[in-house]
């Protein structure tokens, strides 16, 4: 493992322990206040945690357990951090700011130039070499910032929400961006789009009120979430429950019949999770009898357009929020408010059930 | 960017304005008085008379020493009055800030007590053959004293308002503290500290009561300009007055540039 | 606001009551308090209010309409200044004389005993400068004994000469005889025959714009009188 | 809430503590050598006798009802500085500051010449039966010339840092600009304002020079603390030193309080 | 008419004019710095615009031409705003945030609570009425906002992307009360989401540079875009050419066939547009002879996962961007990388051509 990391922070109600491998980049993802920011914080040295330890490879970034109170400053750990605001230093022009790591490392002036501008043409923001801060657009600014924190050799670069401030067509560019500096890199990254977390990241992590709620392969995670965060960024209706034979049980005694992976059974009280998509919810006014088994009352709560669909959002007893996607044509056939009680049909043959 | 605020919403009650008149008459009538009361014939010739040149070259070259002490001193506190953390960091501000309001006179007593000749430090110095007492180093160590509020309070509000998260990511860069203060907090807070700086020179220009307690008074070597003005108002309250009048301009001049340099280059980083 | 200006309902026999204001030269803090003090004990009934500032200032004060009722100046300078000013009532009284005196710090570091002594270059002198009233005595002594002195300092009042003595900064300085009294212990004073060149004069008088006439001139004559004159003797003027 | 930094970074390199530790002490070791000189076993007689406590009675009230004077003034002068736009806003600015860096004695001159018997306005004010000059009133109007720039300084910098946009935002919901100022300006500000009004009362108690030229020294009608020190002086040091010490007291408590207080209320209203 | 503006200002390069029909809400949609929160400023009075000028019925708001210099101060308009910070009052709990508004009007303390409570209520909110600011997550200060700026009864809203700041959670509860207070009222809403648009908005606006490039009925614009920034938001690709009675002939001469609308023909020459969804687009390699009438060579730009898809995005030679949505499998078929040569082939019965 070449990056390893446990700490505690009871002023946040902050406890995570991870690692990252070799080249690995992980997503980061969780509501606000879960204690993301607070976990790049810790890494890079800004924070302080009461307890645990961190090291990259054999370097130990800190040490606080055992009686030892190692703590390096954040200029000697090598973890570059890029926050949701570039925070270009506004008195340098781009190429300035950029050699500003190389600068620091000790490079002469000339040389913290070369690399500032090889580093500019690698997130294609050359011609803004000499451009201050204030005349670039965020997106640009952002770019910008990227180079500077590349430029600065990071062992392990952290993303704070890099693309939350830039608009729709901000963002694509420097996501294409980030996808090619982030390759063989070790970087963790923010972020609130489940698209940063396919296109960057080989691996998530949700985390939720500063503990680790969830962790896998980026496709694992958000194509069977385990977590209703992970579940609702995913798009999916997420039930969880115990497992049996013929799907899970939920707590009030519900059975939601779906599909076990081929060959895998489950031992008995096992807890499990039912994940389906909007799309495989049909919608029914009054009782239904018919092939899928999976049927419940629940009360309509929105009605929202999404793409050519309507997305009918409803609260089943259980109180787990569902949504089911159905053509406005239908919709408009069933005449459906808000308020309305309806039943929602499963085909079973769509639910995925697996453990929790 | 998102930081700009979009509008420009100035909603001042229109009494407030007649108000602000009032205060403000409050301050430039007495000026104005006074300017109706110089001796405009005789006003050259008394400004450029020979003890007034000498005080008035004193007075800029002392101000001048002692401005560039407060900067030297000045920033260290006032970073770590906004940046660090430590026990009795309130106690020193308030001792800091205390020359602001103490008496000059008690000031200068106080000084007389630490660098005078039977003075706390003043012994051992004696003893390495340093004298201040009676010299220019007295006079620029006066207003030294009390100059040095203006410097850190203005420095350090300005430390406190650009905030420290450019401070923070150039660490995580790779920049070593002190490379982190020159090239990142003292440019960013340059405006502060310049006006910090402005303000300590005039308020060394106008220092008086220090000054005459602790440095003495000599024509070309402790006489600065307010002691030549209040000797001259012995004697001739005229020249007094076209002193006091060319004091007024250069405060008035040094002030007035110190806040438009400011207010200038606040818009201008306005992204900070 | 200042003090009660209640007209005096003295009758004949001279029934004193109200307040006076006195505006004194600093040299007379501690004379003038005492004076004062007895005055009111004498004649139960007034107050006396003191003002203490240089002479000089006093007069500005006046003329720019403080409210005296009597002014007594450290030099006759000054109260010519206000004489001219039309602001005293009949003509002035001296009441007090003084003359300089070395002081020097108890130890006396530079073995000073004269007052050629004082222009040796290794002694660090402070006198008063040529505008103010002990600084034109400081310089008819120095043109009377032909001995002229570099001084360190030359201060704007005799409380900062005497300041820097006290405080050990210079070897001596140049001071009133009073002032060195007045300083007890902490400094020794080494009087020198050339000092009666220089006789300061303290005149006192009633002040033309002043509300309590009758007060004032009653005041003007305890400290004239016998009793006064004991204080001022005690303190270590001379009589005029 | 997403203004709120999530780092508590405090890169300061070390050096700048030790150079701090320097600039400190040439303003403590000052007042520490004062403390030394204090004849302890005199001195509470000395601080407790009759002209020094109406001394003190007489600043407390004056500077209590300066520092009011300096609010009624101080606060529609900083929000025209801040929030106004006005041709000649630099130099009111540079002119408001002015009794920062002038010599007091040369504030007091001008005071005189303005109320003063015959003075621009005193001639008026005479006429009109009311006399200014050598009554508490003037020591009053004194203090309030100095103490003013402190609040005016203190205020407008908070008026700045806290930005327009909750005026903006009250403005559109309907608040008239003077509601807007009562129930949203000031209570926002309200600690810049605290820490102002105290700088304030502070400088008041501290002033001396422009008291002595413009309002004399009359016990208990305009002889202040700092007068009192100063006549003290004349016949016993121990006792100005001792007095000294009072007003070096009061002012501490009084300049710590108000940084204190200032910066725990900029901490609970963060979002700000 | 019920609103209606007019107004330019040339610091900020902006000239617009737009009126509102009586308890209709409009939508502005733009790029960063198009000047949708200027419009907004200059209607609530916090900015003065050069010249134009601006009324609600029978309420002038300013009037800067003719001469006349009419100007009414911000709290005489009646347009309370609303932006992505909620900028309660930190000094006041909730429900004095949300008396401001009466209060201010006159109201006594007693009524102004009353109605404080009663909009606190309508924003689902009231147990949140004695909790001072800094104790509100991002989208319940948000709520309050809401309650705090409908308290002072505006006649005309205004809201600058009031979501932009909050997560995933708490934007559907807000757009959930938006949608309920809005119903009835006059409304100006800013965003950036379409789905914002859709579901709040009945006519939207798309601004550019300070002008007003694009309106009508939200599902018109949306689905029937004719500016590169509506067709960005609602996911369509858009060409831009001359109508033809085939489709719309680019200006690199390349055609476009296409569906017009039925009984309608083009004047000759008249500008248009054709717009299509990536779904209906393929990707082949090499030439292709096929019933699709509609094949161009493009450039690979980039590959991105787009729900259980794979987005394709590529130049093409007039230098318009493109994307074509298919399946990982097809695309791992094909080889597709970034830089690759490849064909994209639209069915032209799924192009709709309209004019420009
Ligand atoms: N400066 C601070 N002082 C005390 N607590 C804080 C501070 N900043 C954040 N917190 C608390 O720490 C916890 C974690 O905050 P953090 O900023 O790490 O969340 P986050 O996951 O980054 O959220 P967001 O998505 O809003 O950025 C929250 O409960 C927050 O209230
Ligand atoms: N305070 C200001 N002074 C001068 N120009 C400004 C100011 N604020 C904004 N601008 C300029 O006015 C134009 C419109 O800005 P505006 O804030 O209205 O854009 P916007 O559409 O709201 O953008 P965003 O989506 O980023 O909020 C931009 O070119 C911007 O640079
Ligand atoms: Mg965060
Ligand atoms: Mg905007």
């Amino acid at each position: 493992m070449s990056f390893e990391l446990q700490a505690s922070l009871h002023a946040r109600n902050f406890d995570m322990s991870l690692s990252l491998a070799d080249g690995e980049t992980v997503a980061i993802l969780g509501p606000n206040g879960a204690g993301k920011s607070t976990l790049l914080g810790v890494i890079s040295g800004l924070l302080r945690p009461d307890s645990g330890s961190a090291r990259i490879a054999d370097k130990q970034l800190f040490n606080l357990d055992d009686g030892t109170r190692l703590w390096k400053a954040p200029h000697l750990r090598g973890t570059a951090l890029l926050a949701q605001e570039a925070l270009l230093f506004p008195h340098l022009n781009a190429l300035d700011n950029v050699a500003f790591g190389p600068r620091s490392a000790g490079a002469s002036k000339v040389a913290a130039r070369e690399t500032a501008q090889h580093w500019l043409a690698e997130v294609d923001a050359m011609p803004l070499a000499n451009r201050k801060p204030s005349q670039l657009s965020g997106g640009q600014a952002q770019r910008v910032a990227v180079a500077r924190a590349l430029a600065a050799e990071p062992e392990l670069l952290l993303l704070d929400e890099p693309m939350a401030a830039l608009d729709i067509h901000a963002a694509p560019l420097l996501r294409r961006v980030l996808k090619r500096v982030l390759k063989d890199r070790k970087a963790i990254i923010v972020t609130h789009d489940v698209l940063d977390a396919y296109m960057l990241a080989d691996r998530v992590i949700v985390v939720e009120k500063g503990r680790i709620v969830e962790e896998g392969p980026t496709r694992d995670v958000l194509e069977r979430p385990r977590s209703h965060f992970a579940a609702g960024l995913a798009g999916l209706n997420l039930v969880t429950g115990t497992l049996t034979e013929e799907g899970i049980t939920t707590p009030d005694g519900r059975v939601f019949a779906g599909q076990h992976d081929s060959g895998w059974s489950p031992s008995p009280g096992q807890a499990g999770v039912a994940a389906f998509p909007p799309s495989s919810v049909s919608v029914f006014l009054g009782d239904v009898h018919g092939s899928p088994r999976n049927s419940f009352p629940v009360t309509i709560t929105d009605l929202e357009p999404h793409g050519d669909q309507i997305r009918v959002r409803a609260a089943g007893g259980s109180a787990q929020a569902l949504s089911a996607d159905i053509t406005p044509a239908a919709s408009a056939d069933l005449g459906l408010v808000p308020g309305m009680d309806v039943r929602f049909v499963v085909k079973s043959a769509l639910v995925a059930v697996y453990p929790a | 960017m998102n930081r700009r605020s979009t509008f420009g919403y100035h909603g001042v009650p229109r009494w407030v304005y007649a108000v602000a008149a009032v205060g403000g008459m409050l301050v430039v009538l007495p000026l104005v008085a006074m300017v109706a009361k110089v001796n405009w014939p005789q006003f050259i010739p008394l400004i450029t008379s020979e003890p007034s040149l000498a005080a008035l070259g004193l007075s800029l070259r002392t101000s001048a020493a002692s401005t560039l002490l407060c900067v030297v001193l000045g920033v260290p506190l006032a970073l770590v009055l906004a940046r660090g953390e430590f026990p009795g960091q309130r106690l020193l501000r308030a001792f800091v800030l205390l020359p602001l309001v103490l008496p000059p006179v008690v000031g200068g007593i106080a000084l007389l007590y630490t660098f005078g000749r039977q003075g706390l430090l003043g012994k051992s110095l004696e003893v390495a053959g340093i004298q201040i007492a009676f010299s220019t180093t007295a006079v620029i160590l006066a207003q030294t004293f009390v100059a040095l509020p203006f410097l850190v309070v203005s420095l350090e509000g300005a430390l406190r308002s650009a905030g420290n998260r450019y401070e923070a990511v150039a660490a995580t860069l790779g920049a070593r503290p002190t490379t982190v203060l020159r090239r990142v907090t003292l440019p960013l807070v340059l405006p502060g500290l310049a006006s910090g700086a402005v303000l300590s020179f005039a308020r060394s220009l106008g220092e008086f009561g220090a000054t005459l307690t602790f440095a003495g008074s000599l024509e070309g070597v402790t006489r600065t300009l307010p002691l030549e003005i209040y000797l001259q108002r012995e004697t001739d309250p005229d020249a007094a007055v076209a002193l006091s009048l060319v004091l007024v301009a250069v405060a008035v001049a040094v002030v007035g540039l110190s806040y438009g340099r400011r207010r200038g280059s606040a818009a201008s980083g306005g992204q900070a | 606001a200042s003090g009660a200006p209640e007209p005096s309902n003295g009758s004949a026999t001279g029934q004193l009551s109200g307040t006076v204001t006195v505006f004194a030269a600093a040299s007379l803090k501690s004379t003038f308090t005492q004076l004062a003090k007895d005055f009111e004990a004498k004649n139960p009934g007034t107050k006396v209010t003191l003002s203490f500032a240089g002479s000089s200032d006093l007069v500005t004060q006046i003329t720019q309409g403080a409210p005296a009722d009597v002014f007594a100046s450290a030099d006759t300078k000054s109260m010519t200044k206000l004489a001219e000013a039309k602001l005293v009532d009949g003509t002035a009284t001296d009441f007090a004389t003084n003359v300089l005196e070395i002081a020097v710090p108890p130890s006396n570091p530079a073995s000073i005993s004269s007052f050629a002594d004082l222009a040796k270059p290794e002694v660090k002198v402070v006198t008063c400068a040529s505008q103010v009233p002990c600084g034109t005595a400081t310089d008819t002594v120095e043109k009377a004994t032909g001995i002229p002195l570099s001084p360190v300092s030359e201060e704007s009042s005799v409380t900062d000469v005497l300041g820097k003595v006290t405080s050990g900064e210079a070897d001596a300085g140049l001071v009133y005889v009073t002032d060195v009294k007045g300083a007890g212990d902490k400094v020794k004073g080494i009087p020198f025959p050339e000092s009666d060149k220089a006789v300061n004069t303290y005149p006192i008088a009633t002040v033309g714009t002043g509300k309590n006439k009758e007060l004032a001139a009653a005041f003007i004559a305890a400290v004239t009188g016998e009793a006064g004159k004991k204080v001022l003797s005690d303190a270590g003027f001379g009589t005029p």
